[in-house]
């Protein structure tokens, strides 16, 4: 019963598969006279694969972007002691159709001076990335869209993508505010990418292999409960869990890292001059992008799609993707925006440092011995206070001037 | 089928075309861009030697071509720094301004 | 010769020659990216991924910002007074390029093992890769370690001594 | 075991790494000296312990060899490795050269010359006592002397002029003597290893081929006159280093005239330079000759005992008393040494005599490792002590017990550990020389136990001259120790404390080794008793 | 169950009898000085369960005797057997082999252990309040604790290799204790010269112990397969060894050396009354009741190798007599009251060393055990005297203190008949077993030690009872003219500032507790030691030795020379009691034999003349002969130096000038190529790409 929700979608995926090859086979030999050779109906399936893979991510995702808006101006709501929407539908659960549809028919303005080309190609190229990364991650048992052997190291590199996108959206519209919605954009993320990468770096260290199904095999367990080989339980994994999800926040351009579109400072930043469907891609894209780290750090950190046997395992992943998801929306309702050099000085002297003595912890437990539980747990109380030590002298010595007052060092 | 050859003609043309790059345009962020494509067209053909050549499993190429990147990460970031220097202090970035090396 | 090839060819080289020559700097950076993806391309089309990916990140994620951020703080968004196609300057460059290209062409086709197609299974693995680097290649390895380092330390150094002295 | 870690390699150049950072800083910022060479000793210091976490003492062979062709021309290979023998004197080495600069605080000029060069010892130091072959050998053994010539010379007290030139050129002439020794060596066998040189020596071939040699180059000599030529200026070399009665005379001087630092690295390594020489060179490739030489090197061991002490009684200077008494120590180890060369008991290959050999030999290395540490802790705190006052007469002080009593206490133990009480590091090392030297060398182990009672005499008085007795006011505000010197201090103090109460640990890291080295040496006395129809 | 093969538990936790106070003192030595409750709580509280656990053992072995036997009666303790409890443990291996140390628990051990805990921890508590007001009071008690650890140890250790370094420890704890004091320059020196001439000693004990291991290939005294070091003692007797001794008797020489230093035997008595520069207690518990004991311990421990060589054993018989006699007469002429002590402490060792010699072994114990109870008390009296007169140690500045100190002098008077030997205290049994052993001995000149003996249980009696009337009876002669004191007792001075110079008073109750404990104990604690059957002690110490008959005659003659002593003692000193600045009767009396005596007959002035003076004269020979060859090895230097800068002026003036004249031309050329650098990058880079091109087509063509 449980393999059969486990495995609801790939059987699902699988009789479409097989109904296009039966399909494809009466066609033709209604056409040709004889069935699709053997080359030629692997050729159809493998397509038909891709299609249904494709189609699947961007349906799920792009309901999950909904879901998503909607949890957010809920929980927003909430915190602000509101309602929030609550008209279309129950709790105001279609929102974002509403929404979707009045994005759909606003006039699309180009500004006369834009650069037209770059103006109207960044929202394509922004959102190309967000829903590329998805391509990396497992989804649940069985359930990996690939299975390239680099794909953390793609999924960084396609996530970069996104940065020249948002730079092309923002020279793209010649317009002062989102030019510099834009550098701030990319000085942000192109910081933040680093101890982003390096949070990963552990857990790559002690999985040995950059591919995201065996760093989710990795933690798996076989008992019931399994979660007990989650890395976040390690010291080092729990380090590198918070250092992620700071970083992830800043590379989405989240509240409090939301500088780039600070409304107050730049009115909207780099997507100043979009409106319309080109402003939803945008939208989209922060939204996808967000979710997608969301599941790296889950793919990483918390046990991909391991869980306790209640649920399948594509539940457990999105369920938890949905957590870190809410945590962001929670810190955005929470915390004010950063200044410039605050968030430069967060980026370079707090969470690099850390996060390269992360690495160094997780040398130091990869090389203990941990064959009895005695030695695990002072392994565990080793790195332990290794971590500690390192959190201690980074707030006391290293960042210590981060949150000094400022220093104007290109505007005197 | 593609051929070695087809893949180092590629790499010599980019090549040349970085080179045009870099011995005609004034100015040095161009010439450093130029660079870097020369760069790339170097690492292409390592890549092809590597995976054309008799000894795959050496990975000789792959290693070169991923030191090949780093130096040129090294390269483009001390290289737009000193443009920035430069720009600061002759307020221009014309590599034909910059002269006070003349011997 | 099939049509992945004269595709990424094409972006390849239309990139870099519009990155050399187009005076809009800035259109030049995103034809330089548009020519990375191409190299990119090339990598995995040659089976290496991991230097592909490798490519992407470092020079789409870092020196094409790099480049860009360059181009905002020298602010030089058009090229101005660049010499036109017909310069002797230019004209000068394109004979250079042309002889050093001709020497390699005259190499290339003058030598009969550039003649062989590709063999089959070629792979390279992330791990083979870390292995071959951590053994054979460790010392230049730590080389470049150490140099990128330096690189680093060394463009911060040098980008915020003006800042001193200006205090 | 890992063969390929390189770790001594990592381990001796480490410190160099270290002193060419050292030099390479800028002059503005020569404080900085002194962390990055902190830095480094401790480096070589985890890198020590982690070589010796990893040694295997149940394995008496060379461990972490690294063997690579180095001059071909000349079949020179760079050939490292480590034993029993040498492990202990590796870890005193990386030990004590932290302690060292902690205790350099009073330097006060040229400070990155001066811990580029402390480093730069240092690794001559490592290298010396992990080097296999001689050419590189002795290019450490230099590399260890000529830092500290300087050391002496630039920063040391009022005549340093006179103690620099008298220590160099009296190692200059050991080390003469033993390129001398190396030269014909070579020439005759064709090798600088010393495994190999072991291996030809341990079969009989090696004086011959030394014979013939020389009779080429027209001296007429018979092999036994030719390998004792080469034993003498062997001998030569490492007597003046470690000291031996009466290759001395430049010690004194020495280590009174040099930094603080200078001595603790001169009393506590290089002294032990010498010593290991006898191990790793005189012991195993001319174990004929000195074991022929037996009686009269029992006679000189004896002599550095008594003479040592005695002269310690009579120094009014304290660094001058402590520095007699470090070659009253090093003369334990030697009796140990040659208790294991005398052909006594070698008549019969009687387990037992094996056994007593093997004790004082363990017991020598042990010895080496313990005086390391005590006379570094005695000469570092007589360090402190110049350092407040300015003096060191042993009347210019009393009382200082009153006024700095952990100094005091600390003080205490490392003499009681010179002294020789159980409990403390020294006592596990002469209990074993003595035992192990008892049945062999009776008469001269029983003479030199008068040593053990003069050390008593010298050092308590010592104690009672300077921390008893009415405070002497001049001192009434002399200062207790402080932070940074008890951290130099007190790890010194607490090794005393470990290796007198459970000395297995080390003395399992060398036993094999010197087993091995006492099993190589049976059947050479063996050939000295029937030569000499004892 | 076969008592060879049962382990009592006790014997398994033996260890933990020094372990503990050994941890107490590493405790107590890092805590700092204002943590003086912890430090003395915790010493007291140590050394009260090491008492415990050592009535443990002391039960476990008077039982052990019992077992196996039917009946627990008193004439079934007199068991023939020797048995021993054995513990062993490898401390590190060399060679092929291993050197193994090991605790033994048997009657010596018990009898041993329990007195030497049981006075410790008296002392410790008397300590509490005599050392009250020093400010190093935390330091005391460390010391006290590393003295305890490493005395109990020596007890109850089955190793003469453990036994030496415990004895070396009790040495270290002695010279800390005796220093204790130290910035009076004469305690410094006393504690210095305790250290080394028990080192001396120590010297030959550790080389007899070298030629014992090497001899028998162990130091274990007992081992379970009987091949322990006195087990082979047989062997050893057949074998030569030096001076015509057996090697049995050689080595047993060179470790009797070790007890001669330690239990302060003449020749090397001298540091002992010097040690009283120590605070009192330490006095009580190093000088008298304990440590001195150790040397006769060690040679108790040791006997079978004394007894395989009968030479050996007459020179400790002759040692030990002319020691008790020889003290004696000393402690006649002294004044000070702690030094009388110390003599009689020398005299008392002397008996016991006497006792060995005779071959009475069990005799020796037992008086050493009595004598430990009496002597502690009789310091810990005088301590508490000194403690009451303000710091005066000398008796002539006392008297009358009985009537301001009734306990004090009540259980000194008990220390002292006991002392005396008057029945029935202890003091009384246990010498009269010595005696009797020394009468048994030998006819003829062997019967010397007997009358050196009888000679010394007269002058015991006497300076003792001196002692008493000067102190306590008469009236007080103190409280004025203590000027010229000032060095006796400064440190208790300084320790003591509150107690105003006046009468004499009485002690708190934590130094005299202890007072009347010791008081019982040495009154009744000699009926363990009844001659005749029911001799206990004899039996319990030495079952193979035939027990004693009761000899009247010894009995007889050693009361009445007891009585005699105190009879004349009286004579002297109670009959007329002093004035405040009367002269000592005795001077009258004796005359130059008085000043000798007064003078410990010149040794420290002998040892001064030779044996100090030889060392120096020879340090400074050496020192001389180091200094010549020294400046031989400066003018060779000076030589090379000179040669050195001929050679350097020659190489200066001939050959460097050529040099200079052929560097000019280099300049010329360098201008040419100068022309090429126009500054411009890609002037430099279009140059490279060509010429890279040139070369490239000629390598490619050629």
């Amino acid at each position: 019963m449980y393999n059969f929700f486990d495995q609801l979608i790939l059987t699902l995926g699988a009789w479409v598969v097989g109904l296009v090859v039966a399909c494809g086979n009466g066609v033709s030999k209604f056409c040709c006279g004889q069935p699709l050779s053997e080359a030629a109906a692997h050729n159809v399936a493998a397509g038909t694969e891709i299609v249904l893979i494709c189609v699947t991510i961007y349906g799920v995702f792009a309901l999950c972007f909904g879901l998503a808006t909607w949890l957010e101006r809920k929980m927003l709501a909430r915190i602000q002691n509101r309602y929030g929407p609550n008209r279309v539908g129950p709790f105001g659960l279609f929102q974002f159709v509403a929404d979707g549809v009045k994005m759909l028919t606003k006039e699309d303005i180009v500004p006369a001076r834009a650069d037209k080309l770059v103006h109207f190609l960044a929202p394509a190229v922004v959102l190309a990335p967000a829903l590329l990364m998805f391509a990396f991650l497992p989804f649940g048992r069985n359930m990996a869209p690939t299975n390239l052997d680099t794909a953390v190291i793609a999924f960084f590199a396609v996530g970069a993508g996104s940065e020249m996108a948002l730079f092309m959206a923002g020279w793209g519209s010649r317009n002062k505010y989102s030019i510099l919605g834009a550098m701030r954009a990319v000085a942000q993320m192109i910081s933040y990418e680093i101890p982003l990468v390096l949070a990963a770096v552990p857990v790559v260290m002690v999985v040995g292999s950059l591919s995201t199904s065996q760093i989710v095999a990795a933690q798996g367990a076989d008992g019931f409960l399994d979660m007990s080989r989650w890395f976040v339980w390690t010291p080092w994994g729990f380090a590198g869990f918070i250092l992620f999800l700071v970083a992830a926040t800043a590379e989405s351009n989240r509240c409090p890292f939301d500088l780039p579109e600070g409304e107050s400072e730049l009115v909207a930043g780099f997507h100043v001059e979009y409106s319309g469907f080109k402003f939803a891609l945008f939208f989209m894209a922060e939204y996808i992008g967000m979710m997608a780290m969301a599941g790296l750090g889950v793919t990483l950190f918390l046990g991909g799609w391991h869980g306790p046997k209640l649920l399948p395992s594509w539940m457990w992943f999105m369920g938890k993707g949905f957590l870190i998801v809410c945590w962001l929306i929670w810190l955005r309702g929470t915390l004010p925006r950063l200044r410039v050099d605050q968030l430069m000085a967060f980026a370079w002297k707090a969470m690099l440092p850390f996060a390269l003595f992360n690495i160094f912890t997780t040398a130091v437990w990869f090389h203990l011995p941990k064959a009895t539980l005695l030695q695990s747990a002072v392994a565990w109380l080793v790195t332990a206070a290794l971590v500690a030590a390192a959190y201690w002298v980074v707030s006391r010595f290293v960042c210590r001037r981060a949150g000094a007052l400022r220093v104007y060092h290109y505007a005197s | 089928m593609t051929t070695l050859a087809h893949f180092q003609l590629l790499a010599s043309m980019l090549f040349a075309v970085g080179l045009f790059g870099a011995v005609t345009r004034r100015n040095a962020i161009v010439v450093l861009l130029s660079i870097e494509i020369m760069f790339n067209a170097a690492n292409l053909s390592l890549v092809a030697f590597w995976r054309y050549g008799p000894h795959p499993e050496q990975l000789s190429g792959v290693v070169f071509a991923i030191f090949g990147i780093t130096i040129a990460a090294a390269e483009a970031a001390v290289g737009l720094a000193l443009v920035i220097v430069i720009y600061r202090y002759y307020k221009s970035i014309e590599v034909d301004k910059m002269r006070s090396l003349k011997g | 010769m099939d049509v992945t090839f004269i595709i990424l060819s094409l972006i390849t080289v239309v990139g870099a020659i519009w990155a050399v020559t187009l005076r809009n700097l800035i259109h030049g950076v995103l034809s330089l990216v548009l020519f990375f993806f191409g190299v990119a391309g090339f990598f995995f089309y040659l089976n290496a991924d991991f230097v592909g990916w490798v490519q992407i990140l470092v020079y789409v994620g870092a020196v094409a910002i790099l480049a860009i951020f360059a181009i905002m703080l020298t602010h030089n968004l058009t090229a101005k007074d660049e010499p036109g196609f017909f310069s002797l300057r230019w004209l000068t460059g394109m004979a250079i390029a042309a002889a050093v290209g001709a020497v390699l062409w005259f190499a290339i086709k003058n030598n009969a093992a550039m003649l062989q197609t590709a063999p089959a299974g070629v792979t390279s693995s992330v791990a083979d890769i870390g292995r071959k680097m951590m053994t054979d290649w460790v010392v230049p390895f730590e080389v470049v370690s150490l140099l990128l380092t330096a690189a680093m330390i060394g463009a911060i150094v040098i980008a915020m001594e003006q800042i001193s002295h200006r205090k | 075991m890992d063969e390929n870690s390189h770790i001594l390699s990592w381990l001796t150049f480490t410190p160099l790494i270290g002193a060419i950072v050292i030099a390479l800083l800028p002059k503005r910022n020569e404080s900085a000296a002194r962390g990055v060479a902190l830095f480094a000793s401790v480096l070589a210091l985890l890198e020590a312990l982690s070589l010796w976490w990893r040694f295997d003492g149940a394995y008496a062979g060379l461990q972490f060899v690294e063997q690579t062709p180095w001059i071909a021309a000349i079949r020179v290979d760079y050939f490292v490795g480590v034993d029993g023998l040498s492990i202990l004197m590796v870890l005193l080495t990386a030990l004590l050269t932290p302690v060292a600069l902690l205790a350099s605080s009073p330097i006060r000029k040229h400070l990155r010359a001066y811990y580029a060069l402390m480093l730069a010892l240092q690794t001559g130091l490592f290298g010396v006592f992990t080097a296999l072959n001689f050419f590189h050998w002795f290019i450490f053994w230099e590399a260890g002397l000529i830092p500290m010539f300087f050391i002496i010379k630039l920063w040391g007290g009022d005549g340093t002029e006179r103690a620099a030139l008298k220590f160099f050129l009296y190692t200059l002439v050991g080390s003469v003597a033993l390129l001398l020794v190396f030269q014909a060596i070579y020439l005759a066998t064709g090798t600088w290893d010393f495994i190999m040189l072991r291996d030809l020596a341990a079969g009989g071939g090696l004086a011959p081929k030394l014979a013939a040699m020389l009779q080429q180059a027209g001296i007429a000599i018979t092999p036994e006159r030719a390998g004792m030529l080469l034993f003498f200026g062997a001998f030569l070399g490492f007597a003046i280093k470690a000291p031996v009665w009466p290759f001395h005379t430049w010690l004194p001087d020495a280590y009174t005239q040099a930094p603080t630092a200078g001595t603790i690295m001169l009393a506590g390594v290089l002294s032990k330079m010498g010593v290991y020489g006898f191990l790793r060179i005189l012991l195993p490739i001319f174990p004929h000759e000195i074991a022929a030489c037996a009686t009269p090197l029992s006679w000189l061991a004896m002599l550095t005992i008594v003479l040592g002490a005695f002269a310690a009684i009579a120094q009014l200077d304290l660094k001058r008393m402590i520095a007699y008494a470090s070659m009253n120590h090093v003369g334990y180890c030697l009796l140990g040494i040659v208790a294991v060369a005398h052909a006594a008991g070698g008549a019969s290959a009687h387990a037992d005599w094996v056994n007593e050999k093997a004790c004082a030999l363990n017991g020598a290395i042990f010895q080496m490792f313990n005086h390391g540490i005590t006379v570094a802790a005695l000469f570092m705190m007589l360090g402190f002590l110049e350092e407040r006052t300015g003096r060191r007469g042993l009347e210019d002080f009393g009382g200082l017990r009153a006024v700095a009593p952990v100094f005091a206490a600390l003080f205490g133990i490392s003499a009681m550990a010179s002294i020789g009480l159980p409990g403390l590091n020294g006592f596990i090392g002469e209990f074993m020389i003595f035992k192990g030297a008892w049945p062999v060398i009776t008469p001269f182990a029983a003479v030199s136990l008068i040593g053990l009672v003069a050390t008593a005499i010298y050092l308590l008085n010592f104690i009672q001259r300077v921390f008893a007795g009415p405070l002497n006011e001049r001192w009434a505000k002399f200062p207790d120790l402080s932070r940074r010197e008890l951290l130099a201090t007190v790890p010194l103090v607490a090794l005393m404390f470990f290796a007198g109460v459970c000395p297995a640990p080390f003395i399992n890291l060398t036993n094999t080794a010197a087993m091995k080295l006492v099993m190589l040496f049976q059947p050479a006395v063996q050939a000295v008793s029937r030569v000499t129809g004892m | 169950m076969n008592p060879a093969t049962h382990i009592p538990w006790i014997a398994s936790y033996l260890w933990l009898i020094p372990l503990l106070p050994f941890a107490a003192a590493g405790v107590s030595a890092l805590l700092p000085q204002r943590c003086r409750k912890t430090s003395a709580g915790l010493a007291i509280g140590v050394i009260v369960v090491s008492t415990l656990l050592s009535f443990c053992a002391l039960a476990e072995s008077i039982l052990h005797g019992l077992e196996p036997h039917a009946g627990r009666t008193w004439s079934a303790m007199q068991t023939h057997e020797v048995w021993h409890s054995l513990i062993e443990f490898t401390w590190f291996n060399y060679g092929t082999t291993s050197l193994k140390l090991g605790f033994v628990l048997d009657p010596l051990t018990a009898a041993m252990a329990t007195m030497v805990s049981l006075v410790s921890a008296l002392i410790f508590i008397y300590s509490l309040g005599y050392m009250s007001r020093d400010k190093n009071f935390t330091r005391f008690f460390t010391f006290l604790s590393l003295f305890a650890g490493a005395m109990l140890g020596l007890v109850v250790t089955n190793n003469l290799l453990l036994f030496f370094i415990c004895w070396e420890l009790v040495g270290l704890a002695s010279y800390l204790l005796i220093g204790f004091w130290y910035h009076r320059p004469s305690a410094a020196a006393a504690a210095k010269k305790a250290f080394i001439v028990t080192k001396i000693g120590d010297t030959g004990f550790f080389a007899g112990l070298l030629w014992l291991y090497h001899a028998t290939g162990t130091l274990q005294f007992y081992t379970p397969d009987h091949t322990g070091a006195l087990e082979q003692v047989t062997a050893l007797a057949g074998l030569p060894g030096i001076m015509g001794l057996s090697l049995a008797g050689t080595i047993a020489l060179l470790i009797f050396c070790g007890a001669v230093g330690k239990s302060g035997q003449w020749p090397l008595h001298v540091w002992l009354p010097d040690a009283m520069e120590g605070p009192t207690p330490v006095s009580a518990l190093i000088h008298a009741a304990t440590m001195v004991a150790a040397g006769v311990f060690l040679v108790a421990r040791t006997y079978p190798l004394f007894q395989a060589s009968p030479q050996v054993l007459t020179l400790v018989a002759w040692i030990g007599a002319f020691t008790a006699i020889m003290a004696a007469t000393i402690a006649v002429a002294q004044n000070d009251i702690k030094r009388i002590l110390a003599y009689s402490t020398v005299s008392q060792l002397g008996y016991m060393v006497m006792g060995l010699g005779v071959g009475g072994m069990a005799a020796a114990m037992f008086h050493l055990l009595m004598h430990g109870f009496f002597k502690a008390l009789l310091f810990l009296g005088a301590g508490s005297v000194i403690h009451g007169c303000h710091n005066e140690q000398d008796i002539f500045k006392m008297g009358g203190v009985k009537k301001h100190m009734p306990i004090t002098f009540w259980t000194y008077f008990v220390g002292t008949l006991a002392l005396a030997g008057i029945f029935p205290l202890a003091g009384f049994w246990s010498k009269d077993e010595v005696l009797t052993a020394a009468f048994r001995w030998g006819g003829g000149l062997h019967k010397g030690p007997f009358v050196l003996g009888c000679l010394g249980v007269f002058l015991t009696a006497f300076y003792m009872w001196r002692q008493v009337c000067l102190v306590f009876l008469g009236e007080y002669r103190g409280g004025k003219a203590r000027a010229g004191h000032k060095h006796v007792g400064q440190e208790e001075a300084e320790t003591h500032h509150e107690t105003a110079p006046g009468v004499p008073h009485e002690s708190p109750a934590v130094m005299t507790v202890p007072l009347i404990i010791l008081a019982v104990f040495s009154a009744f604690m000699g009926f363990s030691g009844l001659p005749e059957h029911a001799n206990f002690i004899h039996h319990f110490l030495n079952p193979e030795h035939a027990p004693h008959v009761v000899n009247w005659f010894v009995i007889g003659t050693a009361s009445a020379l007891a009585f005699a002593g105190l009879g004349a003692g009286h004579l002297l000193y109670g009959v007329k009691p002093l004035a405040p600045d009367e002269p000592d009767p005795l001077k009258a009396k004796l005359g130059k034999l008085r000043d000798f005596l007064r003078d410990k007959w010149y040794c420290d002035e002998l040892y001064e003349a030779t044996v100090v003076r030889f060392v120096r004269i020879a340090a400074v020979v050496v020192d001389l002969g180091d200094r010549l060859l020294d400046g031989v090895t400066v003018g060779l230097g000076l030589l090379a130096r000179g040669v050195s800068f001929f050679n350097f002026k020659f190489d200066e003036q001939a050959i460097n000038c050529g040099f200079d004249g052929g560097c000019g031309s280099v300049r010329v050329i360098g201008r040419c190529f100068a022309a090429l650098q126009d500054g411009r990058v890609q002037s430099y880079l279009r140059l490279v790409a060509v010429t890279a091109a040139i070369l490239a087509f000629w390598f490619f063509l050629k």
